[in-house]
């Protein structure tokens, strides 16, 4: 339903999205950290890359957000699910971190937060963005995004289906364990 | 590229503006978001419930035929409302839940199954303009992210229920559905490598010159391909005989034995809508969209978009939304054709065992999948595809026009793709009709199972 | 109110941070999997907001390197999320258990 | 792509196919049908490659490819990774078709479908049936492969490639010490001629980048011209001096060398029969030991006066050396072995006098003959159950009539008896010869010229000789080993490919276009150069050298003139009457020379043995025939010269070791000794103490450090973040204020 709208409208309909989708990732990042329960913080973090492909759209990476769903939220994540499955002897099994450790976490999350944001902010201020987003229809069309990785992203894109291959191999090799011995 | 894009510019605004004009109303944020909750709540939801109530009934219908009995017919004319029935008993149901079950995920669950499958209908092009949003360069793309989100709503049902059963349920849709993913993925994109896009409403322009340009006949891996991602789409549906995470007769009812009500409503509505969804997948990517087999829509598409383009006004606008409307007839038609099969599938064949089932997957599907991506793209690559959009660029039933682009080779090698189609499809029809005839129990008029007339 | 680079920015700092501390807090290995991938995903986020930003290119030629990387990252992050969990398999296989915290034979004992 | 060259990739490909699959499913399939599945696959690019050959005779005149108008070159960017400035700047790959790629193509698989069929029957029982055809479609893919290749990249690859190919299947009974020593022989000899073609390309590569096949004739096509302090001015402005060419022409050919076993890198040859026959036929006389031929002859035109000399002289010592030895050997596959390494030397030494087309004639009809006798003689040693000794063969003519037949045409047919494969060949090969030196004295050089004449001509009455000697020894006379021969019996698996082989040797092959093909290509080749070169005559397949510097009045064809009508270089009205002299010459000294040959060796070798013991009788005789039967002690100056020399170099350096080298040390050490002892006493007291202290104090630090030594890892990974991010906001803040 994109009918032309005004630029006002479309930063406002921008700023909403935006918003609302930073409350879910931020959100979502909380209670992965928070959370006590292993399959729950898998939930939260599920949440938190559905939004984060949010955020992607936003960005005009459509290719991109369903390559996170797909890869991340479809598969990772499942995979992971799966190891918690086969890990736990009970659902309830946690294990709590001393206080000690919360406190320390806590610091540095917090002195680390702050002063990131100080960077930030700080380097906005000095470096204002000097061109302008694309706007208009399908300036990141997928297959723009096709001819560079087969064009000039082509080494790298073959050395990570290398690696790809050599991840299956020993991933299925660690995984299937030593059943020759006892 | 064979980008339409002066049919995506407009694609879209074909029915908001002209329901703008004829409502008389500004166009700003504000109304457009009404519109577009609107249409989602008022349209696509009802749609949804719709497609999945008849859908439950149809395939009561069906396994009642390929048993030799009637199935549902109590309820409505031909038992039509039977589902209705079985709605409402279920909404009247008390919501149970399991002790030492993890609360908020139980709840959770059936909402996560339902969400992404229900997401996917903004991508499914009913017809050139009933698209909810045309512009996704990503569509067929997005489609399958959705359709791998729904697992996680699967896993949680049958972890957080706190039942073996469950447990081992959720545990084997993790591992089917991420192992059918590839085949799944590979398939598809011999599909698209065909097409040279991924936004479904470009696919369905594409298509539009008649059977011979529906992408399942564009090359012969193509076809093969349509047949690797039909079962591939069974599997990741857990549709029989992939029904592992659900098998009755080991599992009591798998992930989602716990629930009752309309939890469990939920995962039944989300089932039928993803059959119709992975219908529309197959329609759209492979079986020509919303296009008839003789072309006849895209013909009458490209005559009177254009005018349509110079000047839009509602007279101008309602020739294009009568196609529209035909459109969206013919393409649920094809997709109540692939739900069928997948019915007629699952009452036929008996349900393998888990290993077979990843087996069937990682050694056959796999390999067959990276073939069929090896020849398609060689078979492209020999023999150049017509590029441009039917009707539009060219006459796609003219040989001439496509020797001129130096892609007879593909008219010739489509148009005899097609007739093998069309002879494999109509030799299994008439067999079955030849086999009905020769049934025995259809000699008579009253079948041993048919129930006894109700006495008032 | 225009969402420029900043919030971007901002954001995938929180979500870096809470990825940091995912892997400080938690004694499940998995869970420290998930801290890293919620760290890999901030850094995907800048990626693309800087692209977007930034580097936009012209419409002509538009610059994907930002999206390109986060593509690469996402790849190398399901990559590590199989290894990693073949790992814990085998980790589990041996201790019974799967917290890390009991990974520690290689310390010498006294 | 064109048609044809579509077709010549795909036929490439097969053969590729067959090893995948094989190699996946070879062993499930088991036998035979692996072997069928192989020999199905050969079949279908041989049929691929005929379907070539017949579009490529009868390309439409418009074509601006076909026989006698032009070659297919394509090239294709593979890597775009910046290497060169002549080219653009990716890594390129191509492919270069004319009548002989053509020809060549279809020689191979032909011959690699019949050996393919052979083999099911040959290999019958064997463990490792389906992994035999899995290495012979691997070879049959890098053979294919190196023939169409375009660049000498590529040709690179593939050389080293069907080499590997070759260890492969020579120690493809590993169990067999002498297999796998000479499979290591064969790839050890390989590699010093490998090291050679290297550094030839390695010039070659720092002059002109990663050229095409006609680039590089262009580029480098007055090479054949210059004298000695000349140089070839490149495009870049760059000077490819005459020095530098001719190091770069010595380097390739010694590639040549080493895999066509050619002196003195041939001692591989006759060990490399301890593979199964059908290799040696394949590999070992068809195909890739003619490689080495082929690759000399498609860089011929940037061959130097000097390399062209050098490979006439290597040419002609290989084939004397050959003929000779195998004059006396008793091993049937010796024989042919023997007999492959003179051919190949006859055919060496056609590049050398610059009959371009005498050479690859004679490749394609030796490919033939030869495949069929070494198939021949495969059947006969599956027949005995691998007996390959002729002294204990003989008459065998009676259990094996087919194999008989075949072998004895193949015995015609390289002895050049007239209207045979080898015949026109030869007599061409030997005509140029001759020419060379009818010319040579002509320019008042040496009479020595007429040694390139002279000792070819007498090998070939010596090469009918031995090869009758060699089927009289086998077929005729008496059973030697009368067990042996009752258990003799041929199979139709085994004959059908050779009689195929026998309608291809018997078949006149000036008639079925051979020679006129391989002429045909040169006239491409020619006609493409021009048009890279715009338009100016190209001369570079058509210089023969003696005569130099070649004027325009005294430079002659390489090829039979009167075969070639359409090509008319301005030299051709001088040569005529040369080449119809030599031609008078060859018919009167060697014409004869098959029916000579044959009709002594059937006399003397009628009642097996008898006479030639009689012979041995003679001490002079008997020299000889020691020295001939070590094929002139090559193997053991050899291990003199290299195994020994580097033997005793390391006992003499042990011995300095032993007695120079301990001697020194073991002063030093005694010395040292001494002076430990006086040390010790100082250490025990006065140094001792200062250690304890400082110990017991690294103790106590290493206590305290070692308490975060936890081994837990979070603990680790908590002090490593810690640390980080208060570097991170130190820094922050430092920037901010």
């Amino acid at each position: 339903m994109n009918l032309p709208l005004a630029i006002s409208e479309t930063a406002t309909a921008t700023a909403v999205l935006f918003y609302a989708l930073a409350l879910m990732c931020a959100g979502s990042a909380v209670v992965v950290v928070v959370s006590r329960n292993i399959v729950r913080t898998a939930v939260a973090l599920m949440f938190s890359l559905v939004g984060v492909a949010g955020l992607y759209f936003l960005l005009n990476a459509e290719f991109l957000a369903a390559v996170q769903l797909v890869v991340y939220a479809g598969g990772t994540l499942i995979l992971m699910i799966f190891g918690v499955m086969l890990t736990s002897r009970s659902p309830t099994s946690r294990f709590e971190p001393s206080k000690s450790e919360v406190v320390v976490a806590v610091s540095i999350g917090v002195v680390l937060m702050v002063s990131l944001t100080a960077a930030l902010l700080h380097w906005t201020r000095r470096n204002p963005p000097q061109s302008a987003p694309l706007t208009g229809e399908h300036p990141y069309a997928v297959a723009e995004l096709g001819k560079a990785l087969l064009g000039d992203y082509l080494v790298p894109f073959e050395l990570a289906s290398v690696l790809l291959l050599s991840v299956m191999i020993g991933a299925a090799y660690l995984a299937k364990g030593r059943r020759d011995l006892p | 590229m064979y980008l339409a894009h002066a049919h995506l510019a407009t694609a879209d605004q074909l029915i908001g503006r002209t329901l703008l004009d004829f409502l008389n109303l500004p166009d700003s944020l504000v109304v457009r978001s009404l519109f577009g909750v609107v249409v989602a709540v008022g349209v696509f939801v009802p749609t949804a419930l719709l497609i999945a109530m008849l859908g439950i009934w149809w395939e009561r219908k069906v396994a009642g035929h390929i048993q030799s009995r009637p199935g549902p017919n109590r309820v409505g004319p031909m038992g039509l409302l039977q589902s209705l029935a079985d709605g409402i008993k279920l909404i009247t149901k008390e919501d149970l839940r399991p002790a030492g079950a993890d609360k908020l995920l139980f709840k959770l669950a059936p909402y996560l199954v339902f969400a992404p499958v229900f997401a996917v209908f903004i991508a499914l092009p009913f017809g050139p303009d009933f698209v909810f949003e045309p512009r996704l360069s990503a569509g067929v793309f997005w489609i399958l992210a959705m359709m791998s989100l729904e697992v996680v709503g699967v896993i949680l049902a049958g972890w957080s229920s706190n039942n073996k059963w469950s447990v081992y349920g959720a545990m084997r849709e993790a591992c089917q559905m991420v192992s059918y993913e590839i085949p799944l993925g590979l398939s598809i994109i011999v599909g698209v490598m065909a097409a040279g896009t991924l936004n479904m409403v470009e696919l369905g322009h594409l298509q539009q010159g008649g059977i011979h340009t529906w992408l399942i006949f564009q090359n012969p891996f193509a076809m093969l391909a349509f047949g690797v991602y039909f079962i591939a789409s069974l599997a990741s549906n857990k549709r029989a005989p992939f029904d592992l995470p659900e098998s009755d007769s080991e599992l009591v009812a798998g992930y989602h034995t716990e629930y009752s009500g309309m939890r469990f409503a939920f995962f039944y509505f989300a089932e039928y809508i993803a059959m119709f969804v992975i219908g529309g997948i197959q329609a759209g990517l492979f079986l020509g969209g919303w296009n008839d087999p003789f072309g006849i829509i895209g013909f009458l598409d490209a005559r009177w978009r254009p005018v349509w383009q110079a000047d839009p006004t509602f007279a101008n606008a309602w020739p294009l939304m009568l196609l529209n409307i035909a459109g969206a007839g013919i393409f649920a038609i094809k997709c109540i054709l692939v739900i069928f099969v997948q019915m007629w599938v699952r009452w036929t064949l008996p349900r393998p065992r888990i290993d077979q089932v990843l087996y069937t997957c990682i050694k056959v599907l796999l390999p067959l999948g990276c073939v069929l991506l090896l020849g398609a793209a060689l078979w492209q690559l020999l023999i150049p595809p017509m590029p441009g959009v039917p009707w539009v660029d060219y006459n796609p039933y003219l040989p001439s026009d496509w020797s001129d682009k130096g892609s007879l080779g593909a008219y010739v090698a489509q148009m005899i793709l097609a007739n093998i189609g069309g002879a494999v499809v109509g030799t299994i029809v008439f067999w079955i009709f030849h086999a009905r005839a020769l049934d025995p129990t259809r000699r008579h008029k009253k079948r041993l199972t048919d129930p006894e007339p109700i006495l008032t | 109110m225009t969402i420029g680079l900043t919030h971007f920015l901002v954001l995938a700092a929180f979500l870096f941070v809470c990825g940091l501390m995912t892997i400080l807090l938690k004694r499940n290995a998995i869970g420290i999997l998930m801290g890293v991938e919620l760290v890999l995903n901030a850094a995907n986020v800048n990626l693309v907001a800087f692209n977007y930003y930034q580097h936009p290119g012209s419409a002509a030629h538009p610059l994907l390197t930002g999206q390109i990387f986060a593509i690469f990252i996402i790849v190398l992050a399901a990559a590590e999320a199989a290894v990693a969990l073949a790992i814990f398999l085998s980790f589990y296989n041996s201790f019974s258990t799967i917290d890390v915290e009991r990974a520690n034979e290689m310390r010498e004992q006294g | 792509m064109p048609t044809p060259a579509l077709l010549l990739l795909i036929a490439t490909l097969l053969p590729l196919a067959s090893f995948l699959l094989l190699t996946f499913v070879g062993k499930r399939m088991g036998e035979p049908l692996a072997g069928y599945v192989g020999t199905f696959l050969s079949g279908g690019s041989m049929v691929l490659s005929l379907a070539a050959l017949a579009m490529w005779l009868n390309a439409s005149p418009g074509a601006d490819y076909g026989a006698g108008i032009g070659p297919i070159v394509q090239t294709f960017a593979w890597l775009p990774a910046g290497l060169s400035a002549t080219t653009s700047g990716s890594l390129e790959v191509g492919i270069y078709i004319d009548s002989l790629t053509i020809a060549l193509f279809s020689t191979i698989t032909l011959v690699a479908t019949l050996v393919h069929f052979f083999s099911v029957g040959y290999m019958a029982d064997d463990e490792r049936f389906a992994r035999f055809f899995t290495y012979l479609g691997l070879f049959c893919f890098c053979m294919l492969a190196l023939i169409i290749a375009g660049t000498l990249v590529q040709m690179f690859v593939f050389w080293e490639l069907v080499g590997l190919c070759s260890y492969l299947l020579i120690g493809f009974w590993y169990e067999r010490k002498s297999a796998s020593n000479a499979a290591i022989k064969a790839f050890i000899m390989n590699r010093i001629g490998d090291a050679g073609f290297l550094i030839g390309f390695g010039i070659l590569f720092y002059h002109l980048g990663n050229a095409t096949l006609p680039q590089i004739w262009v580029s480098l096509g007055r090479a054949g011209m210059l004298t000695s302090g000349e140089g070839l001015v490149l495009a870049g402005g760059t000077t490819f001096s005459y020095a530098s060419l001719t190091a770069m022409g010595l380097c390739l050919f010694l590639g040549a060398v080493g895999k066509s076993a050619q002196v003195p890198l041939h001692t591989w040859l006759a060990d490399a029969m301890e593979g199964p026959s059908p290799v040696s036929a394949l590999i070992h006389s068809a195909t890739m030991v003619a490689a080495g031929v082929y690759f000399v002859a498609r860089l011929f035109p940037v061959l130097t006066i000097d390399v062209k000399f050098v490979i006439a002289i290597v040419g002609v010592t290989t084939l004397t050396i050959g003929a000779l030895v195998a004059v006396v050997q008793t091993d049937i596959k010796r024989v042919l072995a023997y007999s492959t390494m003179s051919q190949l030397g006859y055919m060496m030494l056609a590049i050398g006098v610059g009959s371009w087309v005498g050479a690859l004639f004679h490749l394609v009809t030796h490919a033939f003959f030869k495949s069929m006798l070494f198939l021949s003689a495969g059947s006969v040693i599956h027949a005995t159950h691998h007996e390959q000794d002729m002294r204990r063969l003989g008459g065998l003519y009676k259990r094996l009539p087919i194999t008989a037949l075949t072998f004895g045409v193949g015995v015609l047919a390289i002895a050049g008896t007239p209207l045979l494969g080898g015949y026109y060949s030869k007599s061409m090969i030997l005509t140029h010869a001759a020419a060379f030196g009818l010319t040579a004295e002509a320019a008042g050089r040496s009479s020595g010229y007429w040694l390139l004449f002279i000792l070819p001509a007498v090998m070939a009455y010596v090469t009918a000789f031995y090869m009758a000697r060699c089927w009289m020894l086998t077929f005729a006379g008496r059973p030697r080993d009368q067990k042996i021969h009752e258990e003799a019996e041929e199979s139709w698996v085994m004959y059908t490919p050779l009689l195929a082989l026998m309608v291809m040797t018997v078949m006149p092959s000036r008639y079925i276009g051979v020679e006129d093909l391989v002429t045909r290509s040169v006239k491409e080749a020619q006609r493409h150069c021009e048009s890279i070169a715009g338009g100016q005559p190209y001369r570079g397949f058509t210089t023969m050298w003696p005569v130099t510097p070649p004027t325009e009045a005294k430079s002659l064809t390489a090829g039979d003139v009167n075969s070639m009508p359409d090509i008319e270089p301005p030299a051709v009205t001088a040569t005529v009457g040369v080449i119809e002299q030599a031609t008078r010459i060859e018919h009167r000294w060697a014409f004869w020379a098959f029916a000579i040959g044959i009709l002594l060796a059937a006399a003397m070798y009628l009642r097996g043995f008898a006479i030639a013991d009689g012979l041995m009788r003679i001490a002079p005789l008997r020299w000889f025939h020691t020295v001939l039967l070590r094929a002139f002690f090559i193997d053991e100056l050899y291990n003199a010269l290299f195994a020994r020399t580097t033997r005793a170099a390391s006992t003499i350096i042990g011995l300095f070791d032993q007695y120079v080298v301990d001697g020194v040390v073991n002063a030093v050490a005694f010395v040292t000794k001494q002076l430990a002892t006086l040390a010790g006493i100082t250490d025990r007291y006065v140094v001792d103490g200062v250690v304890t202290t400082t110990a017991a104090f690294a103790q106590d630090i290493g206590a305290a450090v070692r308490t975060p030594q936890t081994g837990r890892i979070r603990v680790y990974v908590t002090a490593l973040v810690l640390v980080s991010v208060l570097a991170v906001a130190v820094t922050v803040f430092v920037m901010m204020f």
